[in-house]
């Protein structure tokens, strides 16, 4: 097995906000391995994003350790962080939200080549050049225009050009394609895929969208409420859910085939607990079809089955 | 064959710009069936949400709905009706629910009050039969303590229970015609659902005839009767769902469902992606507006606008493609 | 209303349609300012020239006094007529054209310079650092501007670099609210945050990627404020404390002809309008080019 | 609650600031008033006498904590030249200003939010450019200007409502009113334009939200749609504006004041600053503050009133 790149120990963020402290993610561990892509899903208001943000440190986690082969992030002062930024990276779900309209591409694309004072101008420019054209851009047409002159699509293919200019370890992609049109949707996630063969990126994957999920990760943690509930490879995650919750949100994608009727989805309906004050025990039991008095009680942990994967349940659909 | 509830024959909006004359619907005509679902299905940008809205009536000023558009609902030509009677129709005729709960619900109205408002203007009926009935409805939809939430403001409910409160609104004049403009795509997965069961149950329930708009093909494999896939402005395959998803024709529907992730499609399996982006509608393509993107186009379908044929098996199932899809084929090579 | 074919009454688009927003007809076609720009324009040029080439465009002396000439209409000789002490109206209105714009552009410029970065740290920092700066602005704006600018031309004397800078004072809070508000917009977006991540510290963040962006808007209320600077440099000189008499002033003349209204209202009335027609300008020209701003951004975000 | 106090705070925070700042201003600045009442013939020891007299030799923070000291306890010192009491002064010229402004800002309103919605609801027409440039010129001429038009056309060339005499309510509602009518206009002038562009810019924002449309997709008139719809959340900007104009009531109206000879607190400034009558300046300019702070203060209680979602934000919290 390759070596662990990223390990992410009882990472815990909270926010004040005006109602009260929210615990936006309580006690998350997991880890990556060197070229592997783990998928963080679930609904909005789970954490999956505040999650991929800690681990940017953007802002920094309330606790919790996460180290990048053994240089811990949580603990490094502003400098040494600035420095360890260049070997993870990040893109955004909002294409054009995160380009600044008043910068050309190429200063875009350059930028944090310049930051981190590596190679001269004329290098540089070299360097946007090939990259523009690697993800699939004519770096002719589009070194001076400016965002507000591209697609949502090619906005999306400029933002993982500067992510990939330092050449990072890691690359961090919050819901990328969430925000473009299905057929603009395909084309960035092979963008992807062919980036992370070419660069031999690891990669950490937000996404509400579980399809997505299916294709382009390895393994996914499913997340509810601030917690994991079920981390295991996507096939068996997806084939055979183990959390009510994984079973609940697969149950609800729609499915593009007028010969599949539409079945009722296996969970409780109604809102989302307040964060502020989240349920006792098991977080989901509110709206669990198989919850018990054992889930109000007692936290579920996380215990590993025998096919591998790691499930947070007292009732888990298979392998008791 | 009874007459159609909803009959569109050559729609078209226009929008004025500096620019020039953008073509956000161009020549849509479809009928539809009173107590039938029609799936109206395309990217951003297509006039989906253009056109839910030239049949409400709410387009901006600076549209223009050209010369030999007509719309008939009921038997009235909605384009050439006078302003009060149009406004009769919007209410008892038509109804609509938009995409964003968050926007659409009048932030500083109690719940009730915009539920009954329209029956008050359109029926008469008294504030206390209104709240009375809004009450009704609030339970119908599915929201908890009704009588509490009629008198509370929008923002005191989640978006789900938002979506609700629009669909309550928009059945509350009993509408023949249901629009509903991507009613779940700004919502959760597991919300939508339910969404989605609820829209259905009323339709069949009142025989009500429904409009869905959405960006999904999932959404609407499962719970219409009819598709229309509409791009860049006009509607390039229709016909009834099985047969659509069976007998797939156009090549730009065919793009469209093979560039869908799929649950059933092993991990890292390459998307067949669609190249390019769609037209600028100011100066659009002069052929088949795909043809820039499409693997199978050649000069014809760069030179002129391929008509409406219907498909063989399915006189119903019509598309706009010069070298359509066989159907009986399973997978094709570009030609 | 029975012609399909002209633009329906209906009036509101909803958010997803904003894309079209920005092809909204404008005056004239697209890329061109309507004639609410260039007329104007073509004022604010005519009055800054005379202004500035004032002594060699043969007027006669603002402070040479007629004393066979006393409160003539207007007449050959004085194209505008004379005041109460015989000077030429129109000499005075272009003398007096040279304060209002140097205090008008002066002002607002001192007031950016100093508002601005006050605004984008106030914004960008938050917390304590924005609440001490809002404390402040809150408790200036408390005290009327007026009152200020009286209270100053009163301890320091009425000149031009008083009413200058004191007027540019006063705009130091509107301008960082402008600023503040921007940097808040702009402060969460995703290319920030993307700027963040690759690394960039706080000097650069604000200096690289929000400065650009702020700047827009608040050049934009710029002109509008050289409007609002003429407009209260005009009631100071009216009140008799801006540039010291006998150097004309437009506010001052407004003042001087009250006495005479009923039987010389040229006096007043002229450098009124004079002034009307170049504070009109500033707004007209002003809003012209920050709705083109407004645009560019719209279409940019 | 915790809400209303936590604004309390702040406000007696800023009104901390501003008798600070304000009696730092009139006091550390040159400019001695020991040298105005001593008159140009008096020595250097009269001046001092005088100076001993009223307290001047001693530190200014010294003489900031006595000031203020009595200040809470409702003692605002009294005129160096009329000797009346600042407080005494101030709130019997009060109801005049506050009068000027109410009076002025009813014009306002009346032509704001009329032309604000017409404006809105066409957009971009040729009705909204009609409307957009009669603001711009009415805007573009000042208060002071405004006054002297209105004297020279209404009153002497028209002869209707002469200049006339400020009378008390007593005298008379009419008689006390059309004293008010032309500098209430002259105030309006630009202050009604601010207001309709603010009502405008919000109004076209509404219209433009999906729960307008969903509003007439109910068949509802499209003067029912604007007027139970639209105004109210299309008015919170306004309200703030107009806060702010009626909170600068005394700074607004300074010259005004004096144009039209009416005895209100604006024109006891002008005359105390004339005058170089500090303490009364100081009195007034704090009690203009605290005007300015306290209507703001309304105002924004106010918004928890108009807007639930603040109102339940709060309550909550």
């Amino acid at each position: 097995m390759s070596q662990v790149l990223l390990d992410v120990r009882d990472l815990v963020v909270e926010f004040p906000t005006r109602k009260g402290l929210v615990q936006a993610v309580s006690g998350v561990s997991f880890e990556l391995r060197r070229g592997e892509t783990l998928a963080l899903v679930g609904e909005s208001g789970c954490g999956k994003s505040t999650t991929a943000r800690a681990v940017m440190q953007l802002p920094r986690p309330t606790s919790g350790h996460i180290s990048l082969e053994g240089d811990d992030l949580v603990a490094a002062g502003k400098r040494d962080l600035r420095r360890l930024r260049r070997r993870f990276q990040m893109i955004f779900q909002n294409p054009i939200a995160s380009l600044n309209p008043r910068k050309r591409i190429s200063e875009i694309i350059e930028k944090p080549l310049k930051i981190a004072g590596l190679l001269d101008a004329e290098k540089r420019r070299q360097a946007v050049e090939e990259l523009l054209e690697t993800v699939g851009l004519d770096p002719a047409v589009a070194m001076d225009k400016r965002p507000h002159e591209f697609s949502g699509g090619q906005c999306q293919r400029i933002s993982i050009a500067r992510a990939l200019i330092l050449e990072p370890d890691l690359l961090i992609c919050d819901e990328p394609v969430s925000a473009l049109d299905v057929s603009i949707q395909a084309q960035i996630l092979n963008l992807l895929e062919d980036m992370k063969q070419r660069y031999d990126l690891t990669m950490l994957f937000i996404s509400h969208d579980l399809a997505v999920v299916r294709n382009v990760a390895d393994r996914v943690a499913v997340m509810y409420l601030g917690r994991f509930c079920e981390v295991g490879t996507s096939e068996r995650l997806f084939d055979n859910p183990a959390h009510p919750y994984t079973r609940a949100l697969l149950s609800a994608i729609p499915v593009p085939d007028p010969t599949v009727t539409p079945k009722p989805i296996e969970m409780i309906q109604g809102d989302l607990p307040s964060p502020i004050s989240p349920p006792s025990g098991c977080r989901f039991r509110t709206r669990c079809p198989v919850a018990s008095d054992r889930c109000a009680a007692e936290v579920p942990q996380m215990r590993d089955l025998p096919d591998g994967r790691a499930v947070a349940c007292h009732h888990p659909l298979i392998g008791g | 064959m009874a007459a159609p509830l909803l009959e569109l024959t050559n729609v078209s909006t226009h929008f004025h710009s500096p620019a020039g004359r953008v073509r956000a619907v161009d020549g849509v005509s479809v009928s539809l069936e009173a107590g039938q679902t029609l799936g109206l299905v395309g990217e951003s940008g297509s006039g989906k949400s253009v056109l839910a809205r030239t049949i409400m009536g709410l387009l901006p000023s600076y549209a223009e709905i050209p010369e030999g558009s007509a719309i008939t609902f009921d038997g009235h030509n909605l384009l050439t009706m006078d302003r009060k009677a149009r406004r009769a129709i919007s209410g008892p005729g038509i109804g609509m629910i938009f995409q964003d709960p968050m926007t659409s619900l009048n932030p500083v109205m109690k719940i009730g009050q915009q539920v009954y408002e329209g029956m008050r203007h359109h029926f008469g009926t008294s504030k206390a039969a209104g709240r009375e009935r809004a009450i009704e409805l609030l339970t119908e939809v599915g929201i908890p303590q009704p009588d509490v939430r009629v008198d509370q403001f929008p923002h005191q409910l989640s978006g789900g229970m938002r979506q609700r409160v629009a669909i309550a609104i928009a059945l509350a004049c009993e509408p023949k015609l249901l629009i509903a403009d991507e009613p779940t795509t700004a919502l959760d997965v597991t919300v939508q659902s339910g969404i989605l069961d609820l829209l259905q149950r009323e339709q069949r329930d009142r025989g009500m005839t429904l409009i869905l708009i959405t960006h999904d093909l999932g959404v609407v494999a499962g719970r219409c009767d009819q598709v229309a896939v509409m791009y860049a402005g006009g509607i390039v395959e229709t016909g009834s769902t099985r047969s659509l998803f069976a007998r797939t024709r156009m090549r730009y529907t065919q793009a469209l469902l093979d560039s869908i992730p799929r649950l059933d499609r092993p991990p890292h399996e390459r998307l067949k992606s669609i190249g390019g982006r769609p037209p600028n509608l100011i100066t659009p393509p002069p052929g088949c507006r795909f043809a820039p993107r499409c693997a199978f186009a050649d000069a014809k379908c760069e030179a002129g606008i391929p008509p409406m044929q219907a498909d063989e098996a399915d006189s119903t199932h019509r598309f706009a493609c010069w070298h359509p899809r066989d159907p009986e084929q399973a997978t094709e090579e570009v030609a | 209303m029975a012609d399909p074919t002209t633009n329906r009454p209906l009036h509101p688009l909803r958010p997803t349609l904003s894309r079209f927003r920005r092809m909204r007809p404008t005056t004239g076609k697209s890329g061109q300012f309507g004639i609410a720009f260039w007329l104007p324009l073509a004022w604010l040029i005519l009055i800054s020239f005379a202004a500035i080439f004032a002594p060699w465009i043969g007027i006669q002396d603002p402070d040479s006094l007629d004393f066979i000439n006393l409160q003539a209409p207007p007449n050959d000789a004085h194209v505008l007529g004379t005041d109460h002490l015989g000077r030429d109206v129109l000499a005075r209105v272009i003398y007096g054209a040279r304060v209002s714009l140097v205090v008008g552009f002066c002002a607002p410029v001192v007031g950016m310079l100093l508002g601005l970065p006050i605004g984008m740290i106030a914004g960008y920092f938050g917390g304590r650092v924005d609440g001490f700066i809002v404390g402040c602005i809150d408790t200036f704006l408390a005290v009327p501007g007026l009152v200020l600018l009286l209270l100053f031309s009163l301890i320091f004397g009425g000149s031009l670099l008083v009413v200058t800078v004191s007027l540019g004072l006063l705009f130091i809070p509107i301008f960082s609210r402008i600023s503040r508000a921007a940097t808040l917009s702009f402060k969460s977006s995703e290319f920030v945050l993307a700027a963040r991540t690759i690394g960039a510290n706080d000097f650069n963040i604000l200096v690289r990627e929000l400065l650009p962006n702020v700047v827009l808007p608040v050049l934009a209320f710029g002109l509008v404020a050289v409007a609002g600077a003429i407009v209260v440099e005009g009631a100071l000189s009216f009140l008799g404390l801006s540039v010291p008499a006998p150097h004309p002033s437009w506010g001052g003349m407004i003042a001087g002809g009250r006495e005479h209204l009923e039987e010389s209202p040229h006096i007043s009335v002229f450098p009124a309008i004079v002034m009307f027609l170049t504070v009109l300008s500033f707004n007209l020209v002003g809003d012209t080019l920050r709705s083109r701003f407004a645009d560019v951004r719209e279409a940019a975000i | 609650m915790r809400y209303v106090l936590k604004r309390v705070r702040r406000l007696l925070v800023v009104i901390f600031a501003v008798t600070l700042f304000t009696f730092l201003l009139v006091n550390v600045l040159p400019g001695d008033v020991a040298y105005d009442i001593a008159g140009q013939d008096a020595s250097e020891e009269e001046v001092q006498a005088i100076r001993a007299d009223l307290g001047l030799d001693r530190p200014v923070m010294v003489r900031y904590v006595e000031w203020l000291g009595d200040f809470v306890q409702g003692d605002w010192g009294r005129s160096f030249r009329t000797d009346e009491p600042v407080v005494e002064a101030i709130l019997s010229r009060f109801p005049v200003s506050l009068e000027l402004m109410l009076v002025a800002q009813v014009f306002a309103l009346i032509l704001a939010v009329p032309f604000g919605i017409i404006a809105a609801y066409r957009a971009g027409r040729t009705t909204d450019r009609a409307i957009a440039t009669a603001g711009f010129m009415s805007l573009s001429i000042p208060s002071f200007m405004a006054a002297i038009l209105l004297i020279l056309v209404v009153s002497l060339n028209l002869g209707w409502l002469p200049t006339s005499e400020y009378e008390p309510l007593s005298a008379g509602l009419w008689a006390n009113l059309r004293a008010f009518i032309l500098p209430a206009l002259a105030i309006a002038m630009a202050e009604w334009v601010i207001l309709m562009r603010v009502l405008r810019a919000d109004m076209i924002g509404v219209l433009q939200q999906d729960y307008i449309s969903l509003a007439r997709s109910k068949g509802l008139p499209v003067w029912h749609v604007i007027l139970r719809h639209a105004l109210k959340p299309a008015s919170f900007s306004m309200i703030t504006v107009l806060g702010l104009q009626i909170g600068n009531l005394v700074g607004g109206s300074i010259i005004i004041e004096s144009i039209f000879a009416l005895p209100g607190v604006g024109r006891l400034l002008i005359n105390a600053i004339y005058a170089r009558d500090f303490i009364v300046v100081q009195g007034v300019v704090v009690f203009i503050a605290f005007a300015y702070v306290l209507v703001n203060f309304i105002v924004d209680l106010l918004y928890a009133v108009l807007d639930p979602r603040i109102r339940t934000e709060r309550t909550d919290g």
